[in-house]
């Protein structure tokens, strides 16, 4: 543990020895789990924030391990409901750093109503969802990312189901910051957290996760070294939108359409500037130009929108209360009405 | 006070011991209001009683129908009031409707007053009548009034400058005048209570007061009515009183034993009906620091609550039947994470959607086993709408000090009906300390266990204490998963043995068996204790030797439940379902005890009950 | 009921009688789901499906008593999952044309998950969405799509929740089909309607409604004849989108971004031309012009896109495993293994 | 043929009446399919036998580490075999790890053989093994076999040019062929399957082939084994086997329902282990007309199941413990709208998540009473794998012929373990006849009854039978919504006596008791009646009097079930739970029945139980 009771020593004395508990991963060898903890344990430090202040919530899946790890407060909860856990979490302590970590089908399938509401509610938690668009923990069925047509042990003729986008579900119900990441690439993982932690409310952060037990290769085109170097449409805020090594971009087309163009091709002022900050629907055409990992995609922060947490605006209705009625007392709530004595 | 009914007293008074009365109307006709003013007058004059609400189903169906019939029922006595009544003495029907719908709810000889300017042909035929009931024989051997109260009211406050619209609405307080004078209720309560609510509209507190003038005085002055009824005071406990619902004092109760153990209150629910009272009530007390959340739905509600719980709050979520299914895994889980927690399942007529807007006790069981798994919890039930304030404060110390969430079984005839309530003295509540895990230097073991085999609660926040729980098997006291066979049922055992513990710690079963030596025991549960406790009074007036005991808590149950239900050659277990306390305790004690089952929406009437305990005695 | 036992007499005599059941509508006095109610009924004879072929399944809520009034085939569900409950029916029967009438709770609270699933499975089921802004039923709680703020029974100090956008939600969800229309407005409802059941899929309409009891007046500013002609942006496909009487209309602005303006100020190529099939990033711009129906605020279909049906893409894969496979026999099933003979 | 062992039989033989092999090694290790292999060929020459799969936790543990060991056993008999055996006679194990988790499942005395080459220090140590247990003493009072069955195996193929990795691979082939020369077990069974996995990649055809025949010789030729045992054909029914598990034979009961009633199939379920293999298994016969679909949740699944039983399909939803829970209310919705459609329960370990991949059987009371209200339903289970296609057949006659949800109760245990099953006479199955209704040119009354209490199964796309259903509460015959007192409870009534009813359509309750004068009788349900048998024998070996009887339904139970239970003097439950079956018959019978509890996640073991039962007759 971390300090001993009351000899809170600082921020500077943080390790990610501090945030690493006594439980030893037992994710398969070279699941893409290992290296996101990886990259959380070592990132948390530098947040200042200490373990003690600090919750992991999880649903079940491979994912839902990751809370077992985290020497900080923990709750692996039931399958899909984690959102609804920290929701309870965040909003009866507002002062609490809250995690949730979750999978393609416990934040989409089963959790699926939980996570938009923690989202249009702004719950300031974070959630990370390690998409591997399968069910890893029940070993190998197809998830609602798994691509159509998908052979699984639950479709052995081929899914017929289309699959979610899950950043553009996550916009369509009302988030205030969506982000995408790769599991391997520590650098903008981490940075990528660090914007969602500094967001207050709620983050989604989508994690391009592999799974080499049940879908091996899912994210090459995104998430390999090489393959990624052209496939990956890396979004920076105030900046053009350029790719592949500068020669392709995202412009306006016709009807006021996005789409992919080369950078020769372009009026220059048709490129669009990324823009977080402004309304969703630009960061939804960016979730949609492509659909899935199978085309160039965009990572990184999509949008960012301020908005009150759920938790703030519990408490401040709280106060108000307070300031209106007084504090609660037990006697006048009970004889508030009409009463009468006997005797 | 601007003014008062001018009638003399010039007609002579009738002692009566109790009278049950009925107002009906339509959905907008006020009669709820009507009925809890006069519940407010009869409890100031000092009467026992017990009201009980009659809504239509959810849907505001078209004016003038049966489906939108609204009625409120009390029961007042010079004695102890246990029921609103079985049937009623009075029926005001304010339309034919309401006579249509209520009729068989009045006692056979009964009065009737009904508002004969709502007896059109047009409202005749809303209701399904094919000619008028007051004249063509159907109320013969009922006492019916025909009084045209609408265009009295709006004869009355005429000169007061209100349309005819406000004018007609407040025919309510007409009748409320009438009646008040009939049972000779105070007419400054009421008064006071209209300056208060309409002090700000003179022109509406006016013709409020105007109409309910009216109707006293047609009371005292018309030759209709031979004369008064006057029902005693009943001797009562000296102290303060007021009139309470169950979802109030339940509502209460909450807060009080937040207040008194210091750990504050979460409420995530879900609206249902007639759950969603509670949450209606709770979010109104935020200044007690209760924050009340209306979550997407009961599985959501359910574990906001147990992630406020994990966080140091008192996590309370409340529902009804189908609420309850869904919340089913949550509360597996939180029996495994042992953290205290109330689930409320204000019971209703199922299976399925069933008839949500009436009363049954069928989620017994379902409380008992609606798990999977083996997944014991203490369940305990109020069996008045006033108990519904220790009841909930118990749950709640139960809770806390087990770690343990706890089913509170009440049902929509306690949510919805109201009784008087000797307030308590707030200092002298019963204080629950939480005793909140401190770190001590040495390893923190989550799963470690004090001698009630309650678990630490350590809180996020607190230094040092930092672990991880969740719904895997746990190994003993440290918590960690654990696949291991013999962990595994030892855990199993302690989870059961720590509920069953609670027997030591809960009031053993009282009887009442005045003579000693009856023959027949019945036993009850919930929100059926006024009808067998008038029910027994009766059969005991004739002579009969019949025990009585209730249980409030239904798992464990107090330590001398066994001994009780055995002594007796006979048991009977009144029950709004079809034997479900009944398969408990013949499977615990191999006692051959029956059922008096009620499967209607409706209570337990207490003369149905005293046929069932004297067949059982003589049968 | 319509016709007798195999005497199908044919498209020209159904009338609105023939989907009128014998149970008395009891909706409180002027609620807005009798007009509902005698637009469904009075546009189904012109499909020219009889009832027997349809399916209405309903959750809990005012708008789940629809169910009872048609006189079709009917299942009046649990809350919430009446999109399930009609992915069964149209999944195990492709032939038949099934209805969903659900509110804003059934919908998008307790069954929001469930409704995203359908939509992005594209069963073929036509999804009326009866949003009055609360909770009718349980007798006036705010709703999902309540606006921020509102006093209701279980929100005395208003409530902090910001609401959903329908559209934008499904929108998110993969929905093939999204409109909005208002329950006041036959003509636009029966045209929205009509498009609804000609597309192949899940279609998911919006259905603006006045609950005059709990909420009456929320759609005022669109729905009433007066303000409604100033504030419905209606969408036609193929057409620019002006609105206010010509006056104002939606063109692209600054990075690409929609945006509200006069006619008069703005140039003609710059306004945009409603286009319903192409990605759906204009629907979900068009849909985030307004948050609810509190400014001017965009009807008619959104967005439409062609993506083949769940019950059909089911029913073929089971025709495609006969042919490759055979008819299943049991016997071969059973005798399938490694098997051996006794005596 | 390829090639076969070259090995002629120099060695002596002994005969046993039954042996219980088990294979355990890293889960990368392939010891399913060893197991799965060996059970083959045993089945093939005739012996009775039984088999348990016994998977890690989901997740992949790193090689070597106890947690991923995966194990395989079976037991195998010249009579009848009731279980996959107490305690293993044999151990294969390919590393320290697996020698470490299964050390204790073996028989004191026992045969350990383990592969030498696996016993490395850095594998110790990854085993949690300070010094090797092969030489340290740990394994003293074992027979202790070291076989370096990596290197045999790598030279063996070294000609065959595949790559060591692939050469490494196949070992599992190298302990088969060592166990199969062991047990006398044919080898062309073996070979032939083989080349057809294999046929296609010759390489590694040969290099399996090769692996299998230097295990095989290797036992022959070596000193190591002194003699091979042989183990009898059992006398069996004359027909053809085949070996089933009680997950294939679950599914292929409802494909055979759906083929002899000629109601298509409709699987909606969403995965949990060690449910999900019947989805898989459904899934693969879609030329059966059988849509399965993965729905979004369990909650999501039920009402898809339930929908297409409205639309005239047999509804089927599959789960284990926490998506029974969310399917609750759906299953409540199923009683009330009394449509035919199967809820199968694939129960595991809990409360919550408890122990995904252990045994229990702790659902039971969930099953008949997890829903609010008073919602009855059926409930079947099978009693062994084989068993689950014939109980699967008769749940889905029930839900049909009754138009009732029916819950299927199996467990952990008989979905993974397998035995030999007499094939049936595919068109000697039983038929069922939907019963579809039809119109008749009256007004159609959907809940109107037929003489089992049965409402009419009218599906859409029917002309003329237009009608609603939904969870309110109907009116009798007509379904129409009732709030109508007087009718609820009528329908109350008819809910449960329908159930009720189906005693009389199923088999009594047999009872074996050999002398007629048991004392004690040894009661049964689900998968513990392999153990049962098995401990009745012993004890009635011993010449104790015991009588033993097994319910298949649950609810309702057999009509005779009073009159059996309360014949005994002793009667004893044993069950994988605190005794759930145990409360349900002392409330119905009044009969001190006790439990025979375990709850380890673990099968009872015969011994135990005779013990208990022993204890009971003379304690
Ligand atoms: C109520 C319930 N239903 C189903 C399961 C079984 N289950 C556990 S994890 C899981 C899906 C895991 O997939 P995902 O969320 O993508 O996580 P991953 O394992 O891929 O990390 C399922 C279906 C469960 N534990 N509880
Ligand atoms: C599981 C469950 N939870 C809660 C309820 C209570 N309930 C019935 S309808 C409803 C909400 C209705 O709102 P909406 O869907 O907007 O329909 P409206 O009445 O406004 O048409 C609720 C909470 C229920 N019937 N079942
Ligand atoms: S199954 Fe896949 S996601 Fe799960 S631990 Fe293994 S590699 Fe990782
Ligand atoms: S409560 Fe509102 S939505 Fe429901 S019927 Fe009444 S007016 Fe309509
Ligand atoms: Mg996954
Ligand atoms: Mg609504």
């Amino acid at each position: 543990m971390a300090e001993e009771n009351g000899d809170v020593s600082g921020i500077a004395t943080l390790t990610k020895k501090d945030f690493t508990s006594d439980q030893e991963p037992r994710w398969c060898p070279g699941c893409g789990d290992y290296a996101i903890l990886a990259a959380v344990q070592g990132f948390m430090p530098e947040l200042g924030i200490e373990p003690h202040n600090t919750v992991f919530i999880s649903g079940i899946g491979c994912s839902g391990r990751f809370t077992y790890y985290m020497d900080t407060y923990g709750f692996h909860g039931i399958h899909g409901r984690a959102p609804a856990i920290a929701t309870g979490v965040a909003t009866a302590n507002p002062d609490l750093h809250v995690w949730v970590v979750t999978g393609d089908g416990d934040a989409l399938s089963i959790g699926g109503n939980h996570l938009i509401h923690a989202l249009r509610r702004n719950v300031n938690i974070k959630i990370l969802m390690f998409n591997n668009q399968i069910y890893g923990l029940t070993k190998g069925q197809y998830s609602p990312t798994s691509e159509e047509g998908k052979v699984t042990k639950s479709t052995p003729f081929g899914s017929v189901d289309h699959p979610f986008n899950p950043v553009a579900l996550a916009l369509g119900a009302e988030a205030t910051f969506v982000a995408r990441t790769v599991d391997n690439d520590r650098k903008h993982l981490t940075d990528v957290l660090r914007q969602a932690t500094e967001h207050p409310g709620s983050a989604f952060v989508e994690i391009y996760q592999n799974c080499n037990v049940f879908n091996d290769g899912a994210f090459d085109l995104i998430r390999d070294k090489q393959q990624g170097l052209h496939n990956q449409i890396r979004l920076v805020n105030g900046e053009p939108i350029v790719f592949d090594e500068g020669t392709r971009c995202v412009r306006v087309g016709e009807n006021g359409r996005l789409e992919i163009a080369a950078v020769a091709d372009s009026d220059p002022s048709s490129i669009i500037t990324h823009d977080i900050h402004g309304r969703p629907s630009l960061a939804f055409a960016l979730a949609h130009l492509s659909h899935g990992p199978t085309e160039p995609t965009c990572i990184g922060v999509f949008h960012e929108e301020d908005r009150p947490t759920y938790g703030e605006a519990v408490r401040s209705q709280l106060e108000r209360a307070v300031e209106r009625l007084g504090p609660g007392d037990l006697k006048t709530l009970l004889h508030g009405g009409d009463t009468w004595t006997v005797g | 006070m601007a003014s008062r009914p001018t009638g003399s007293m010039t007609k002579t008074v009738e002692e009566r011991d109790h009278v049950v009365i009925r107002f009906a109307g339509d959905s907008g006709d006020g009669m709820q209001l009507t009925g809890d003013r006069f519940t407010n007058a009869t409890a100031i004059l000092g009467n026992d009683l017990a009201t009980l609400p009659d809504f239509p189903a959810e849907i505001r169906a078209p004016a003038g129908t049966v489906h939108g019939v609204s009625a409120f029922q009390i029961q007042f006595a010079n004695n102890d009031v246990t029921t609103p009544g079985d049937h009623a003495d009075v029926l005001v029907a304010m339309n034919p409707a309401a006579l249509r719908a209520d009729l068989d709810k009045v006692a056979r000889g009964g009065t009737i007053i009904v508002n004969e300017d709502s007896f059109t042909q047009r409202n005749l035929e809303k209701a399904g009548y094919a000619s008028d009931p007051t004249t063509d024989g159907t109320l013969d051997g009922y006492q019916i009034y025909p009084v045209p109260m609408t265009s009295i009211t709006v004869r009355a406050v005429e000169s007061l400058g209100v349309g005819k619209k406000e004018a007609e609405r407040s025919k309510n307080m007409f009748a409320l005048g009438l009646v008040s004078w009939m049972y000779g209720r105070p007419v400054d309560v009421t008064l006071r209570w209209l300056e208060k609510k309409f002090g700000g509209k003179p022109e509406i507190y006016e013709a409020n007061v105007a109409s309910f003038n009216a109707g006293y005085n047609f009371g005292e002055t018309t030759e209709l009515f031979a004369h008064q009824i006057h029902v005693a005071a009943a001797p009562v406990t000296a102290g303060t009183y007021r009139n309470v619902a169950g979802s109030q004092a339940l509502a209460w109760g909450l807060i009080a034993a937040s207040v008194r153990s210091g750990v504050p209150l979460f409420y995530a629910s879900y609206p249902i009906t007639p759950a969603s009272d509670l949450l209606h009530e709770l979010s109104k007390h935020k200044n007690f620091g209760v924050v009340t959340i209306q979550a997407e739905d009961e599985i959501a509600a359910a574990n906001m609550a147990l992630g406020a719980a994990f966080t140091g709050h008192l996590g309370v979520t409340g529902t009804s039947g189908p609420g309850i299914d869904l919340k089913a895994e949550t509360i597996g889980l939180a029996v495994i994470t042992e953290l205290p927690m109330i689930l409320v399942d204000v019971m209703r007529a199922g299976p399925s959607t069933g008839m949500p807007t009436k009363n049954e006790q069928g989620d017994l069981l379902h409380a008992m086993f609606g798990r999977h798994g083996e997944s014991p919890i203490p369940i305990v039930a109020p069996s008045s709408p006033a108990d519904c304030f220790s009841v909930a404060m118990e749950a709640a110390r139960v809770a806390i000090r087990y770690r343990s969430p706890v089913i509170l079984l009440s049902d929509s005839f306690l949510q919805n009906s109201s009784e008087p309530w000797l307030l308590p003295d707030v200092d002298a509540l019963p204080t629950i300390d939480p005793l909140f895990a401190k770190a001590n230097g040495s390893d923190f073991l989550p799963y470690a266990r004090d001698e009630r085999l309650a678990r630490p609660w350590a809180i996020p926040g607190t230094p040092g204490l930092e672990h991880r729980i969740g719904g895997l098997e746990r190994e003993d006291r440290t918590g960690d998963i654990s696949y291991e066979a013999e962990n595994h049922e030892r855990m199993t055992h302690i989870r059961r043995e720590k509920v069953d513990g609670i027997a030591a710690d809960i009031a053993p079963l009282e009887v009442d068996d005045p003579t000693g030596d009856a023959e027949l025991l019945v036993l009850g549960w919930g929100s059926t204790a006024g009808t067998i406790r008038a029910a027994v009074q009766r059969v005991r007036g004739s002579g009969e030797r019949v025990a009585t005991a209730h249980l409030r808590w239904l798992n464990p149950m107090p330590t001398n439940t066994g001994e009780v239900v055995t002594k007796y050659r006979r048991v009977l277990i009144p029950e709004l379902n079809s034997g479900q306390l009944t398969m408990l305790i013949r499977a615990a004690f191999l006692a051959d005890a029956k059922t008096f089952s009620k499967v209607q929406g409706l209570p337990i009437w207490a003369d149905e009950l005293e046929d069932a305990i004297v067949r059982m005695l003589h049968g």
